[in-house]
């Protein structure tokens, strides 16, 4: 099976081009765009394990390491489709134009991470593992009986692969034919449990077979096979031809989140290995080097500009108003019942009568 | 000059279709989906003839897949259509439940109302049909207790339809239970256009001053039945069909016993954990001084529904409803 | 994918030998035991349908052109083994010693038919599609766990393939390399739903391939076929050598239970077609022909002990005592809770102050 | 001659690895599963060392398929094995409620008797650790209205580590419920040795004359200090830890409001159908003519559990469980 998958690579560890099949789309422009990217949401994500240990945020999901997967699927997106992420893409969704702020206050326990920038179709981050596989069936089947070109991306990890919405959800989109693209970031860990416990089979792809769906394996850390194999893709979807399974291969280089000890369950210098070697960022680095376009400045601005737009971010959500408990209760439904409104009239009278 | 309501006699199931047809013809967002919902209308014939009239792209059979339609009509209804899910039979709808609690029922407060599921979950439901084993299941309580969503169960064909369109229309999810004992135990003239009941509203069925008898389903006409009986024994009930069962229409159990002080509750369910203590609670809440009784239960027992060889013992009768009513009568 | 899954044949459709294979594994013996197990369970099995239609059980779920499949394979197991059937796998139970008194007492609502014989492990039918797919792979783990050489077969149709629970079992099962037999019957419908709306893949076969798992097509109307392929995917099982799938295909000439109308979904001609070409019993009898075996005094005789064993049954059933409303509140839990005790006692009650 | 019994002083999550290690020496057919139940010694480290310790044919990770491994832990049990799964947050049982709806809950009885299940579901719940969404669900109801199934939760490391060995060696299923908040939050003497606490009874921790006060998991700490303030006021509660939530302690209960007449439950579920509601019931069986007031309920509300910045306004204070000894002592 693994032939019968080979891992798609446009530049290998050390930033040398061994395909030539993208070569004509790759403009100056395009690496400087995904390397800001990839720079923007690692900076992120390294301040954000940072707050957390200052205590400033609640337990928070790094993505460190695999950058090259969500920039490049991410990056791949049009202004209208629709993305289904789970909670460690928050850097996919800030390459989709996520608002920084929200996804701050996310992982500060609060709803507004879930609300999207206005004109963005982002859905909440799916927490319980793989139920998001088949609503993003529905929402690309919606699309497609609108008449649109719009397209959906799903994504998820090797974990859920094991649960059934996971089929049913993949099941669901090629009966329907729905343009959509499950977008797999194989790490090869769920917490602790490695892939060899998770699954038998050695690729994620090929359970695309099971479902006559085309499906391919990528070097998840080459940011630029995998957004040409994700345009490949959503551009099959747009023509009505149709899902798509993507698996790229990856490695988060931390832990499971910041409640987790990675080194209970593996050895922590296979991430200082692959850091070493085939780091996401570094390739492109190497990339550019070899192809003159590493502009020292140009950079040095970047990363400063990422910098204080990151800083803004958290000064924003450190400036929102408390959690507002009105909030709790006023959503649940458009109009709420009478249980919610004598519910809430006690618990505000109650805080009135003694506090907390 | 009175403008005639034009009419058809329909069963409940009938009904239940009825309102579907409606809501399709208005609305293009509307879709049904489900396993079998399509050419063959459904194993109850619930969408009949639907497929032939709206076509394939409307009403679609899915796979054999609860999580995966149900999912994927989530994902519909946050991208603006209205599906309308058929689960076979309730007792199918675990596979599901994981959609339903933590999407369907939380998306609205996840996204502080950016996103919705105006979605509603049809199913038929509860024993007395001879149906295999779990066919029959009596699981409201187990959508009660789930914030976000609402909880339907018609007992009269006029009801099914008015309360289907007031649930496809509703912003937000709604299970819709049909007892499928009623389905065509009895026929009623039924409006042929566009109506709605409101969901929350219980009905007063009978009317009487001594003892409140609380039911929803196909034990409404066993709750009836046994108010009839006891009418002879000069003893009159205020029989009320709640409809909705979440939420509760408060005003009307509140209403109700504290005018006759006495209360019996009946549902197939299993007593503990079911609806029927929930009422009691509103009881609680509002009418505790009222109450010159016990409230007493007449319900299914904390046993699995069973093989229907032994249904009728499982299902509550007129005469177990009968003799609750003398012992809230007599205490 | 379809090629990658030939359908396997032993006798064709005009009862000749198509494949060397199994030819010295086929003896007189067999032939006649196999014979008699079709004929038998296909007599049950319209008597069935006959005693519905009288009112003397309730709705009944027929599998007549499903023969061949479920003799072949329950005939293939050995006394220790565990079946796992669903409503519609009463021909495989019977095939496998179950009481036939049982299996009528099952569609008249009575539990007895969950009940198997004295040392036959028989698990009640699955009636929730699919669920019984994780049970299989963990009864079949604890047999791995005791050291015993016993295996599992774990039967389900086609519309079961898309539910959540197909693909979690057969995960379960790959990763712990249990000894289960998956046995699809790909009668090409789920009730009303034909397999082109229930799956994209031409094959459920090719469905095992996300497990890394062997799996086999096999026409399910030879039953030889199916028989010999049961056989080896066992014995891998009691080996070691983890789980299968098989795909045995077969067509259900009747309708889905005795409460469905066929013709609402399909046009009932392709049932007579399939009948008269390719059934699972004129085959055998074709090769018996062919072959020197078809003894009409044999035949005549075996089907009056059917016939008079099928009587005998129902006529136990019908003696049996009325449903005891005992039974409703005694099996719930080992020791019943103050709930069931109570609730048993006041319906008990009841029932003395005026009847039901 | 007094034989001491060895003691360890452990948290309420180090008892209930002792619960399963007692139980792991003592049987070869008890397993552990679960995600992450292995090498990583589980996200709370309730099975940390237990695969040093057995092995990994005993202690196994599985795939991140709570119906698989549900499912496939009830063929274990059917086949001789005493599985004890572990659901990573309750929240995350839902893909698995099929599985023990139709099947954990209902094999004894479907054949009567043959087969049964004697498994244990053990799952972390409730708010108040600042997890993330979903990871905070309350739901005991949900099982406590499922026959065939036991529902226990422990407040204290002495009753888990008691609890646990009960549920494991009881021949039917068990939903095993660990308050999160009170994993580490005190430590407690526990016995080394193997000794069990019955399920189906529950503890009076605080005796009093004037209210009853019912609680089970963390909420036993609030309920406590709210019974604390109450005493200095001169009004003293019965506060009842019920331990086990199906079946539920019918005498304690009653017991307990014959002699106070007066009754605050208190829950971290949802209002509408929680387990609450069922004391209530018990109440009106066994005790109406007792009552001074109506019961007063805190208990979350019919809301989803929030994310955490509003946690601490969902779960119950001890300061409304005053307010609500308050108003049933001034009714
Ligand atoms: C249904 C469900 N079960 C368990 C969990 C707990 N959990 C959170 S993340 C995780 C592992 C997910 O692994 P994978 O899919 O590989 O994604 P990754 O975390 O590696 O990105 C688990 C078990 C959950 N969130 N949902
Ligand atoms: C979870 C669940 N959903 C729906 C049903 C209703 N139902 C009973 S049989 C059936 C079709 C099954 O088709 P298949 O798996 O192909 O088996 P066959 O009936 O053809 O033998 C359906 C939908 C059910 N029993 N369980
Ligand atoms: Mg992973
Ligand atoms: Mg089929």
């Amino acid at each position: 099976m693994e032939n019968q998958f080979p891992m798609k690579q446009w530049i290998d560890e050390e930033g040398n081009v061994v395909s030539e099949e993208f070569q004509k789309n790759v403009t100056e422009d395009l690496v400087k765009q995904i390397y800001r990217q990839l720079v923007r949401i690692r900076s992120f994500d390294r301040k954000c394990i940072s707050l957390q240990r200052q205590g400033r945020i609640g337990t928070y999901a790094p993505f460190e390491g695999q950058e090259g997967a969500q920039v490049g699927s991410a990056y791949a997106l049009k202004d209208n489709d629709w993305m289904y992420p789970t909670y460690r893409d928050h850097g996919a969704t800030m390459t989709f134009g996520h608002s920084l702020k929200n996804i701050l206050a996310y992982w500060n326990g609060r709803n507004e991470a879930c609300v999207p920038p206005e004109g963005r179709h982002i859905f909440p981050p799916a927490v319980p593992i793989a139920t998001q596989l088949p609503h993003a069936a529905g929402t690309a089947f919606a699309e497609k009986r609108k008449g649109t070109e719009n397209a959906v991306i799903c994504y998820f990890g090797d974990g859920a692969t094991s649960e059934g919405d996971f089929h049913e959800g993949m099941n669901m989109a090629s009966v329907l034919q729905a343009p959509v693209v499950y977008f797999n970031q194989n790490n090869s860990f769920a917490i602790s449990v490695p892939i060899s416990k998770q699954m038998r089979s050695k690729t994620i792809a090929q359970k695309a077979l099971s479902y006559d769906m085309p499906s391919v394996r990528v070097d998840g850390n080459d940011v630029f096979a995998v957004y040409f194999e994700t345009q490949k893709a959503l551009d099959r979807a747009r023509k009505g031809e149709g899902p798509s399974l993507i698996e790229a291969v990856t490695w988060r280089y931390g832990a499971h989140t910041t409640a987790d000890d990675p080194t209970k369950y593996r050895d922590q210098k296979e991430s200082d290995t692959r850091r070493e070697k085939g780091d996401p960022i570094l390739r492109v680095e190497l990339y550019m080097k070899k192809h003159g376009l590493y502009d020292e400045a140009w950079i040095e601005k970047m990363k400063e500009e990422v910098s204080s737009e990151i800083d803004q971010a958290i000064e924003e959500m450190e400036a929102m108003p408390k959690a507002n408990p009105e909030d709790l209760f006023d959503y649940v439904f458009e109009k709420p019942t009478w249980t919610i409104e004598e519910q809430k009239k006690a618990y505000f009278a109650s805080l009135e009568r003694g506090g907390m | 000059m009175s403008t005639a309501v034009k009419t058809n006699t329909l069963t409940l199931v009938q009904a239940v279709t009825d309102g579907m047809r409606t809501m399709l013809r208005e609305h293009d967002d509307v879709l049904v989906l489900g396993e079998d919902v399509g050419v063959n209308g459904g194993v109850f014939r619930a969408t009949d003839g639907l497929q032939s009239e709206f076509g394939e792209t409307r009403v679609m059979d899915t796979p054999l897949s609860e999580a995966g339609f149900t999912g994927a009509a989530i994902g519909m209804a946050v991208n603006g259509l209205r599906p309308v899910v058929e689960i076979q039979f309730l007792g199918f709808v675990y596979p599901a439940y994981e959609q339903i609690m933590t999407h369907a029922s939380r998306i609205r407060a996840r996204t502080m109302g950016h996103y919705s599921v105006p979605m509603v979950i049809r199913a038929p439901y509860g024993a007395g049909v001879r149906a295999p084993e779990i066919h029959s299941d009596s699981i409201e309580a187990l959508f009660t207790h789930m914030p976000g969503i609402k909880v339907v169960c018609p007992s009269s064909p006029y009801d099914a339809k008015g309360l289907l369109v007031a649930s496809i229309e509703d912003p937000d999810p709604v299970i819709f239970l049909e007892p499928m004992k009623s389905y065509r135990s009895s026929r009623e003239e039924v409006p042929e256009d566009k109506y709605t009941v409101k969901i929350g509203k219980g009905k007063r069925v009978m009317e009487g001053d001594d003892v409140s008898i609380f039911a929803w389903g196909a034990m409404v006409p066993v709750a009836e039945k046994a108010a009839k009986e006891m009418t002879e024994q000069g003893v009159t009930c205020d029989v009320i069909d709640l409809r909705t069962l979440y939420p509760l229409d408060k005003d009307l159990i509140a209403e109700s016993v504290q005018k006759t002080g006495r209360t019996v509750i009946l549902h197939e369910a299993h007593r503990t954990g079911g609806v029927g203590s929930e009422i009691q609670s509103i009881i609680n809440d509002t009418s505790f001084l009222y109450q010159k009784a016990p409230v007493e239960y007449v319900t299914g027992f904390d046993t699995p529904v069973p093989f229907f060889a032994y249904e009728d013992h499982y299902l509550p009768t007129s005469n177990r409803v009968v003799q609750a009513i003398q012992k809230v009568i007599n205490f």
